[in-house]
């Protein structure tokens, strides 16, 4: 429990005194140390779940599944901390953001930070709401910090677009209540996950359905559903590059997780009824869409970042896919699959924020040459985009085997549409990398200072899960599949 | 190979692999002597090419500065493997050792070595008449090897093997059957032998116009020993061809056993043959023109779809019963 | 259902949820800005009168709270915030009527229509009168959605926006007896911050673009050719 | 464990160190030449010690290894199928293994990246060699996509060109395409075996409908792979930019393994053969033999005429697949192992005369730095080790006696001349048309590689550094005359070899020949002696006795001088180099004959002063038949859904909002 207050606390506390904070030297070791602290306290938190079981008290709730995402949270957190430092601490000096922008930035970070575990450790549905809308507020701000037009433009697209969609999720969390309080008399624990799931089956099917239909509008726009994708590219593509990295990394998944806790609940409900899958196959649905869409969207990009969102995009489809697709075998491979899609974006997305300050720009005919001029970044972003697209010996590799071949044994004929979308990504990912990493560097490029550690960590990791998965990172995973199928998978 | 160990059938072979290498110019003097009676002249003697051969060895070899090794050693190559392909063909008898060698495969691959080499060669002075020889025959030879594989096929498949004696001897043992499949083999090996040895239609061995040779270009910067050696390898080669058509179509005559009796008959017999065969080459040549390069390959289209039709008469009408 | 069988109380209050679907509709029509705001202020305090009469029939205290929180916030805050921005903006004498205003009529008229399609088949346990006032809520949080679809204004877009919210209180309110309290704060805390970061980003859209219509927001887009 | 399993892991563990130590390579260049590469040299020689030791014994090891997923632990294999490939193998990169310090010591100068080769290297090593280990379809994956990764990065090793790179990508495309068909298939196994071992694939029982599904999906996998057509045009593109070695590797040793994948998935897993297979296996093969040929016969560029020669030869193998599966799915079991062997022999021929034929290309690359023929020519008396083993490899491809090509070719006829034992009269009159086009091909590739070594290596040299070319260094040659003796051993002793290779095919199917060897190692007699017999030894030692004895005699004769002197030339002035055929030209009449197979643009460009000149484009069919379409189905695809991305945010409402509508709609 103690752990949880400080996996909790330690952010907030930091978003409060990094606003305070005028020294700016000592506030991107400040904004490190705070995520070192959480994600240290996130980790005993992992241990004591995994000894202990579920932690709960005070509306919080701690089980196999979100204390997994807590620690890749924090995890992610620390890494992108560790590289926004230096990153951050350029873009100072190129004058794009004053102190105050580095004051909200880093106090921001901390912000959705601690509203990212807040929604991930909440068991009341109506707290994971506030807290998914404060992670928006918190980011809208990094995402305009730079204060072009375009940063306006996509902050405001963000907002609104988000805006809107949470408000329909919220209209679903009324409606969950109403009907939980045909169930649960007590109000305070009418909106509690737990209560509610342990009498899921109670639930009015007809009401429940309803707000399923809201959620999955709501929270699909975070996760970045085609067609309500749309403000995704252009957040992360205007936004500082750290911001794009945990916005990739965490939120999305955050948002799905949202998403899954809430199906779980719809399927209980609708266990009895004629179309006792309608949730998963909702989900599935959206997840081909966005899936094959997002993988269209690659082949014409012009600027790194957005292409890299898509590249999320795509995959939260194809997660969304996995998790609607439902079984064990899905389950455990979306989940290991938002675990090494976590690292490996985050990664991406950190070096693609280096190849940025080498070439200047963020255009893609404008980066040229990487691993010419600076090796470390090309590759880097070369073996990124190799594990991003699917390449064994990388985790996202197993986690795409894992999908495709529980997709084969459920839907077999779902498997064309998926691997057509792969290819299509792939082909869309390789023709844009390949000239911005190989070739001639362009006369003048210099390499610049950069910190690698974040991403060969990252990286490492990947190839580490692709190898072999830990045993404890199995039944880590196998507990939270258990929990959200109901079967073990081993 | 029971009687690998067995001297005197390898004496026989060697023989009649003599033998091949002596016919060869008799042949070919043969023909241009008939032809020359058809085209109302005397003709030189029949031992002509002998005395030619004779002639050319006795003469010094001159070679290009810009040859290579290839050169001074393709005429050895050309011939040992045309001479070799030919020892494998039964001519005077069935059962002899050499047969087992090379079945009728290995013989293609044989005489596609010598015509490997030929083709280097044209092309190793640097000359452009050898390059155009060179990429002529290549075409030539593309078209015909196929023609003259699937026609051997039919054979092949009717005596349920490849090996040249066993198909031979299956013919004499069945006796006088009319296969459709035959016919049409015959008439596919027969273009394929005029395209081999380059006769007319396809090449004039007479000719002296540069852009019209084939073989002729490939040779034309070989003299003394090596022309004489390469010349021979094409009159071998004639020989070759005629054998293959006359004793697997009408292996009549021909020595089963190694008996003397026997084996002077099987000498009769294919001199006979032969003869009759060289006969008709000639007037066919007398009667027919040289087509035009890219005729040559509607002419070796006919006879791959004649042996083609072989194969599957051989298939459909042969075998299905 | 027949209307007369229901408490007076009960009455009153589909009758509010009557006037609040009736001030989504003029919000959805209204061209001028100002009177927009207006009718957003009216719509709020309906809310917040909504709220009041479901305190009173359900006793429930922590629905005054919230109902005050309504009124304050919603029909009393934010308005007032909108209203200064739209001075300092300049905005006071905005006049931008809709386009084509009969057929977003109709498609709105349809959106009552479907969402009372929807929610027939709730068969609910006890009163059919929640069903009823969930189906204006839903009407309510589409209209404000097709406010922000159809209005090129940012700042009427934030009221359809807000509207939608109304929709969600109306819902919560009077289907479920309000949310849990920390439900409410947190959302109540939300919509404030929301409100006053659209009023932050007022000024710099204006700044990078010079006005407020967000059509001209269109910078980001993928559906330039190659080769532009 | 087992000794084969030893050396096996030994090679594996060599290849991955080599790729290790590379990593150093950039701060300290020799590494690369005086560790990396000897060290894959090594791993070569594990490796094909590891297959010989199977082969030779016969067993079939498997163990776990404490890695992949955990209730899917990747599980090795070796039995005499992987022995065989081991070996293949392990040839080659021994091969590999000498040559390349040479050229690591070329570019150690240059800006390339040394550590990038010698890492990618090793480890396109390593994924071939678990592609053959693997018994699940896990790591078979893993190592198989491990490979295709890692030459695509060799691929790209010179990506200072725009064309290497635009063929790298190609090529990693088409490979994630086929190893996705792979997966799928492999998927549709599982599902009926039950698990992605396989043992448990082994064992399953599927009905026709999704057998044929599996089998589809994986001939289409390995055969995008083996470069079968239409599915080939990567090939051509992605072999030649590579490192020489390295298009030696991918020609001669990765193609093979897709031909392992294929057998393994088919004769091994599947386990059951339907003649509707083994004719669609037998069509595609013939296609590509003989397009493989053709398009090589029109090639310029030597390693892109060497790339091409592999589609045919891949058509060849698969011919003899095909062949087999036919002969198989009508019981005949003896004829289906024959053609098995065939395709087998072929294989590990092809490895060596192509591997021989890129390195060959390689140390003319590496002497001249010129890959274009047209600029070739009087290479054999500047470079006379690598003029002699090219000749090899050109006599070896062209499948002529003695040399090992014309064994393989020799098998797969005598196996397709055993038709008429089949029953239906539709398989009975294919199967010659197949052992048609295969004469067909082997003498289109005769005329492709007279032009290829008659235009490199002989005449006069037709620009200038070519006639500056010096040999080679020693480890250059070196790997050329190891894979030149591979290729004369394999011709000459066919009927040792097959008696190694036997206990692969009665492994698999439970039958070999025992008839091939029953006359020792003299002959080869694949079904019996009186059917076909074939003396390797005896032929070579008649030939050479023959030309000794020709030589012998007419230098006895008359006149043992040779006078040199300029060309004669019909009494022309002395030709120039200018004046020689070029390969353009050489092509031509086949260009004209088969016409109607290539996409070709050919004018007459009229420039000021008279002067005209010949433009010929010479291109691939597939491209306009194929894959243009499915690129521009694609592009228009993507340029309608960005459509969504209109930059209107009231427009991103209206589909927040009309999807909200149909999902409410949907759902009552």
């Amino acid at each position: 429990m103690n752990a949880l207050l400080i996996v909790l606390l330690a952010p907030l506390a930091g978003a409060v005194i990094l606003a305070l904070f005028r020294p700016l030297r000592w506030a991107g070791w400040l904004n490190v140390g705070v995520s070192a602290v959480s994600f240290a306290a996130a980790m005993m938190l992992a241990w004591t779940v995994a000894t202990v079981g579920e932690v709960a008290g005070f509306t919080f709730r701690i089980d196999a599944f979100n204390v997994y995402l807590v620690a890749l949270n924090t995890f992610v957190g620390l890494t992108t901390s560790i590289f926004s430092r230096p990153y951050m601490r350029h873009v100072c000096e190129t004058g794009k953001i004053g102190n105050r922008g580095m004051r909200i930035y880093h106090s921001m970070y901390q912000t959705f930070m601690f509203t990212m575990l807040l929604s991930l450790t909440t068991d009341n549905l109506g707290v994971l709401w506030v807290a998914v809308e404060g992670a928006t507020l918190a980011t809208v701000l990094l995402v305009s910090l730079y204060r072009t037009p375009e940063a306006v433009e996509a902050a405001w697209k963000y907002f609104i677009l988000c805006g809107v969609g949470i408000a329909l999720a919220l209209f679903g969390t009324v409606l969950t209540y109403f009907a939980a309080q045909q169930v649960i008399s007590d109000p305070e624990t009418g909106l509690l996950w737990s209560a509610l799931y342990q009498r899921s089956g109670e639930l009015d099917a007809v009401v429940m359905r309803l707000a399923f239909v809201f959620l999955l509008v709501g929270y699909g726009t975070k996760v970045g559903l085609v067609p309500m994708h749309q403000w995704l590219p252009d957040a992360h593509s205007e936004g500082p590059t750290p911001m794009s990295a945990v916005l990739s990394g965490l939120l999305l998944n955050v948002a799905l997780y949202a998403l899954i806790r809430l199906k779980m609940l719809v399927d209980g409900s609708l266990a009895g009824t004629a179309t006792p899958h309608l949730a998963g196959q909702l989900m599935m649905g959206f997840g081909l869409v966005t899936f094959m869409t997002a993988s269209l969207f690659l082949h014409r990009q012009r600027d790194i970042k957005r292409m890299f969102s898509y590249s999320s995009i795509e995959h939260m489809g194809l997660m969304t896919f996995g998790f609607g697709l439902g079984g064990p075998l899905a389950t455990f491979g979306a989940l290991l699959h938002m675990l090494v899609h976590s690292f490996t974006k985050s990664a991406i997305f950190v070096t693609v924020g280096h190849a940025a300050h080498i070439a200047g720009t963020q255009s893609i005919d404008h980066i040229r040459g990487l691993i010419r001029t600076q090796p470390a970044v090309g590759w880097s972003l070369l073996i990124g985009v190799v594990a991003i697209a699917g390449f064994p010996p990388f985790g996202v590799f197993t986690s795409e085997f894992l999908l495709l071949t529980a997709t084969m044994q459920a839907q077999p004929w779902f498997t064309l549409p998926l691997v057509t979308g792969l290819v299509i990504a792939f082909a869309g990912l390789f023709r844009h990398l390949q000239p911005m990493v190989y070739g001639a560097a362009p006369p003048g490029q210099r390499p610049v200072a950069a910190n690698m550690l974040p991403v060969l960590t990252h990286l490492g990791l990947v190839l580490w899960l692709g190898l072999s998965i830990p045993p404890f990172l199995t039944s880590w995973l196998d507990r939270a599949t258990e929990l959200i199928t109901g079967t073990h998978l081993l | 190979m029971d009687h690998f160990l067995n001297m005197a059938p390898w004496g026989l072979a060697l023989l009649q692999a003599l033998l091949y290498a002596a016919l060869g110019p008799l042949l070919v003097g043969w023909v241009r002597k008939v032809k020359a009676r058809l085209q109302n002249r005397r003709g030189a003697p029949i031992i002509q090419p002998y005395r030619d051969l004779w002639k050319l060895f006795a003469k010094e070899a001159r070679v290009a500065h810009t040859a290579s090794p290839v050169f001074r050693s393709a005429p050895y190559i050309v011939f040992v493997a045309t001479w070799l392909a030919a020892a494998t063909i039964p001519l005077v008898a069935t059962n002899l050792p050499t047969a087992a060698i090379a079945d009728i495969i290995a013989l293609v691959g044989l005489l596609a070595l010598a015509r490997f080499f030929l083709a280097l060669v044209g092309m190793d002075v640097g000359t452009a008449f050898g390059g155009m020889g060179a990429s002529r025959e290549m075409l030539v030879s593309a078209l015909a090897e196929p023609a003259m594989l699937v026609a051997v096929f039919s054979l092949a498949m009717t005596a349920h093997s490849t090996n040249l004696a066993s198909v031979v001897e299956y013919h004499l043992n069945s006796g006088l059957v009319l296969r459709p499949s035959f016919l049409f083999a015959l008439g596919g090996l027969l273009l394929v032998a005029l395209a081999e040895t380059g006769r007319i239609p396809v090449d004039n061995p007479a000719t002296h116009l540069e852009l019209t040779m084939i073989h002729e270009a490939m040779l034309l910067e070989y003299s003394g020993r090596h022309l004489g050696l390469m010349e021979w390898a094409a009159q071998i080669k004639l020989v070759l061809y005629g054998t293959l058509i006359v004793n697997i179509f009408f292996p009549w005559g021909i020595a089963q056993s190694l008996t003397p009796v026997a084996l002077g008959v099987g000498l009769a017999a294919i001199v006979t043959k032969l003869l009759i065969l060289g006969a008709a080459l000639a007037v066919a040549e007398t009667v027919l023109a040289k087509m035009r390069l890219f005729r040559v390959s509607a002419f070796l289209n006919l006879s791959l779809l004649l042996s083609l039709l072989g194969l599957l008469s051989h298939i459909i009408l042969e075998v299905g019963a | 259902m027949i209307f007369t069988s229901l408490s007076l109380l009960q009455q009153l209050v589909l009758m509010l949820a009557a006037l609040v679907l009736f001030t989504s509709f003029a919000l959805l029509a209204q061209a001028r800005l100002v009177s927009a705001i207006h009718v957003f202020a009216w719509q709020g305090a309906l809310v917040a009168a909504v709220t009041f009469v479901v305190a009173m029939t359900s006793h429930s205290h922590h629905l005054y709270f919230s109902g005050a929180l309504t009124l304050l916030l919603k029909a009393l805050l934010i308005p007032w915030m909108l209203h200064r921005l739209t001075r300092r903006l300049e905005l006071d004498r905005h006049v931008q009527s809709l386009d084509r205003p009969a057929l977003i009529m109709m498609a709105a008229v349809a959106m009552v229509v479907f969402s009372y399609w929807l929610v027939l088949p709730m068969i609910q346990q006890e009163q059919i009168f929640t069903r009823n006032i969930v189906a204006i809520s839903l009407s309510v949080l589409l209209i404000g959605l097709l406010t922000m679809v159809f209005r090129q204004q940012a700042v009427v877009q934030v009221l359809g926006f807000m509207s939608m919210e109304n929709g969600l209180f109306l819902a919560a309110v009077s289907a479920t007896s309000g949310m849990p309290m920390v439900v409410e704060l947190g959302v109540a805390f939300d919509v404030l911050v929301a409100m006053v970061l659209f009023g932050v980003f007022f000024f710099q859209i204006r700044e990078s673009i010079d006005s407020l219509d967000v059509d001209r927001l269109n910078r980001l887009t993928e559906t330039v050719e190659d080769g532009n | 464990m087992d000794t084969g399993l030893l050396l096996a892991a030994f090679a594996i563990a060599l290849a991955l160190t080599s790729s290790a130590v590379s990593l150093g390579a950039g701060r300290i260049p020799q590494i690369l030449r005086m560790l990396a590469m000897p060290l894959l040299g090594l791993a070569g020689l594990s490796a094909l010690a590891a297959g010989l030791v199977t082969l030779v014994e016969g067993g079939v090891i498997a163990t776990t290894l404490p890695l992949g997923l955990p209730w899917l632990p990747w599980r090795v294999r070796l039995d005499p199928l992987a022995g065989f490939f081991f070996t293949l193998i392990g040839i080659v990169s021994c091969a590999v293994g000498l040559y390349g310090p040479v050229y690591a010591r070329a570019i150690e100068r240059g800006r390339e990246s040394l550590a990038a080769l010698g890492v990618f290297t090793g480890l396109f090593l390593t994924g071939m060699l678990l592609v053959v280990l693997a018994d699940d379809a896990f790591l078979f994956m893993v190592a198989w996509e491990l490979m295709s990764l890692s030459s695509y990065f060799l691929v790209a090793f010179q990506h200072e060109n725009g064309a290497n790179r635009r063929a790298a990508f190609l090529y990693l495309l088409m490979a994630h395409i086929g190893g996705l068909a792979i997966l799928l298939g492999f998927g549709v196994l599982a599902a009926f075996g039950g698990g992605f071992g396989f043992d448990t694939m082994r064992v399953a029982e599927l009905p026709f409908i999704w057998s044929s599904i599996a089998f589809v999906l994986v001939f289409l996998g390995f055969g995008m792979k083996a470069g079968l057509v239409p599915l080939h045009a990567w090939l051509p593109e992605a072999h030649p930019v590579a490192p020489s070695h390295i298009s030696a590797l991918m020609s001669g040793v990765m193609l093979k393994v897709a031909v392992y994948g294929f057998i393994r998935v088919i004769f091994d897993l599947i386990g059951q053969f339907h003649w509707q297979w083994g004719v669609s296996v037998l069509a595609i093969g013939s296609v590509s033999a003989i397009m493989g040929v053709l398009y090589a016969l029109m090639q310029n560029d030597l390693k892109r005429l060497l790339a091409y020669s592999s589609v045919e030869n891949l058509g060849i193998i698969f011919i003899g697949l095909g062949l087999a599966m036919v002969f198989l799915s009508t019981g005949h079991l003896v004829l289906g192992s024959l053609a098995l062997i065939a395709a087998l022999y072929h294989s590990i021929n092809h490895a060596m005369f192509k591997g021989l034929l890129f390195l060959g290309a390689g140390a003319i690359l590496h002497s001249t730095h010129e890959h274009d023929l047209e600029q070739m020519g009087g290479l054999l008396r500047r470079m006379p080790w690598t003029g002699l083993f090219f000749l090899i490899g050109c006599l070896s491809i062209s499948a002529l006696p003695p040399f090992n090509g014309f064994v393989s070719e020799w098998l797969t006829f005598q196996s397709a001349l055993q038709a008429w034992q089949l029953d239906s009269g539709v398989l009975r009159s294919l199967i010659p048309i197949a052992a048609a086009v295969l004469a067909l091909t082997g003498a289109l590739a005769a005329a492709c590689f007279v032009k290829a070594y008659g235009i490199a290596f002989l005449g006069q040299a037709r620009s200038r550094h070519v006639r500056r070319a010096r040999p080679v260094p020693f480890g250059m040659r070196a790997s050329q005359g190891l894979l030149a003796a591979m290729c004369l051993l394999l011709g000459v002793f066919p009927a040792s070899v097959i008696a190694l290779v036997d206990v692969v095919a009665r492994q698999l199917l439970g039958e070999g020949l025992p008839q091939t060897t029953a006359q020792g190692w003299l002959w080869l007699t694949p079904v019996s002696p009186g059917t076909a017999s074939y003396s390797a030894p005896l032929l070579i030692v008649l030939l050479s006795l023959g030309a000794v004895a020709v030589a012998w005699m007419l230098r006895r004769g008359l006149v043992r001088r040779v006078r040199h002197c300029d060309a004669w030339d019909c009494g022309f002035t002395p030709p120039t180099a200018r004046m020689q055929y070029t390969a353009t030209a050489f092509a031509q009449p086949i260009r004209r004959v088969f016409g109607v197979l290539f996409h070709i643009e050919e004018s007459i460009d009229l420039r000021k002063g008279g002067e005209a000149h010949h433009r010929l484009i010479v291109r691939d069919r597939a491209w306009g038949l194929l894959y243009a379409p499915v690129a521009r189905a694609v592009e228009s695809a993507a340029r309608r859904v960005v459509k969504l991305q209109s930059g209107n945010i009231r427009v991103y409402l209206g589909w927040t909002l009309s999807t909200l509508l149909v999902l409410l709609w949907i759902i009552s």
